[in-house]
């Protein structure tokens, strides 16, 4: 099972997780992005490149079912104004063993930073707007799945 | 003559003011680069918006390239900063 | 936050994350490890010693929170006799980042399996039990965080 | 004289048919390996539940130690496999 979408309603993480306890793995990991509290954010907007955006989600998710023996990939994004404490993306995976399951999910969250075209921007509450600059840390962190 | 579709993402977005225009081929436009000096040359939000090259990344015809590559036959081009989602 | 615990009923998975992503953090991890379907398996028994099991647990998720910077980490293993499909073990962390809270979450699986007194038997079904074997891999798991 | 509390759990409870017993330290034990010789030479499920030194693990008062461990002063002493949770 691959299921990758952008969404603008908030991931339902208990359905999410039980359609992935429902294919016969043994272990299933999952990886929730929140939109973070930080002084003087009032809310955190995702814009997306939707036509380019489902297709990159869908192939990451293929990349991770080849290199690992999943029985089922999910990887969800959402675009729009998100308030603090919302979910951004949503990653799961399941399969017959723990190692599988947890290097795919760090691999997804991984490659979703930095190869979906989605960009974020602060609404901070004096009414000013920051789009977030790229981290070397993310490239670092998504060049070492090679 | 051949029309390119331009769309403008992010901070490339607001700062060109637009999100995307239509326009024809440059016959001198042989990769992304060249396009991009010849749309930053337009000055204003252009120039802002595509000074920064280690801060522009492309995607032609919804691949992501590198700036070097060659427009080729191309019928989409894409401009935005490094994607910054998850 | 620390929860660690032995239970006998099912951890509520939604539950649990949602008291992980009201601590403030950015990213929260989860595994859950279900009881696979397997040839022959009726159910998988979970031998506990209850006195100190509770204590262990508390121990690994306090190693955890001493290793990494987390909010939170969450350690529920269940005792028992329980149906394929069934949870196990859940581990939940959150973080103001997603790499401690991933890396946590690995780390606490890998030392649930080695280093807590739980003991697992298979009942076949053709009435048989069968006391699974500790694995080389597990351990080798576990000892690479040294 | 001191009274050693023994816990028996997994397959070295099955084979010894019992989850536990309280016996009386034996003068000679000093260490938990030497216990255990005292208890396997007591033949039947204790020999055959003790008999392979490799798949035994031991807690002293609730504390993983290796076999060589003394016994000291320990009130509590359980002896079983590797675990096999998670």
């Amino acid at each position: 099972m691959i299921r990758a979408a952008i969404t603008s309603a908030a991931p339902d993480i208990a359905a999410e997780l039980a359609r992935l306890e429902a294919l016969g793995g043994g272990g299933i990991a999952s990886f929730t992005g929140i939109v973070r509290g930080e002084d003087g954010l009032a809310a955190l907007e995702l814009e997306a490149w939707p036509a380019m955006a489902e297709r990159a989600l869908g192939e990451i998710a293929g990349e991770a079912a080849a290199r690992w023996p999943l029985l089922g990939v999910t990887l969800l994004h959402r675009h729009g104004v998100l308030e603090v404490g919302e979910r951004i993306v949503f990653v799961g995976t399941a399969a017959a063993h723990r190692a599988p399951a947890l290097e795919a999910c760090a691999f997804l969250i991984d490659w979703a930073k930095t190869k979906a075209p989605f960009w974020k921007r602060e609404h901070r509450d004096d009414g000013s707007r920051r789009w977030i600059e790229a981290r070397h840390a993310d490239d670092a962190a998504a060049a070492r799945w090679g | 003559m051949s029309v390119l579709r331009l769309l403008y993402f992010a901070r490339v977005r607001e700062a060109i003011g637009r999100d995307g225009e239509e326009i024809e081929r440059p016959a001198m436009a042989e990769t992304i680069a060249d396009l991009v000096d010849l749309l930053a040359a337009r000055g204003g939000g252009y120039a802002e918006a595509l000074a920064d090259r280690s801060r522009l990344r492309a995607a032609l015809d919804q691949r992501f390239v590198p700036l070097d590559a060659p427009l080729a036959d191309a019928r989409e081009l894409a401009l935005f900063p490094p994607v910054t989602g998850g």
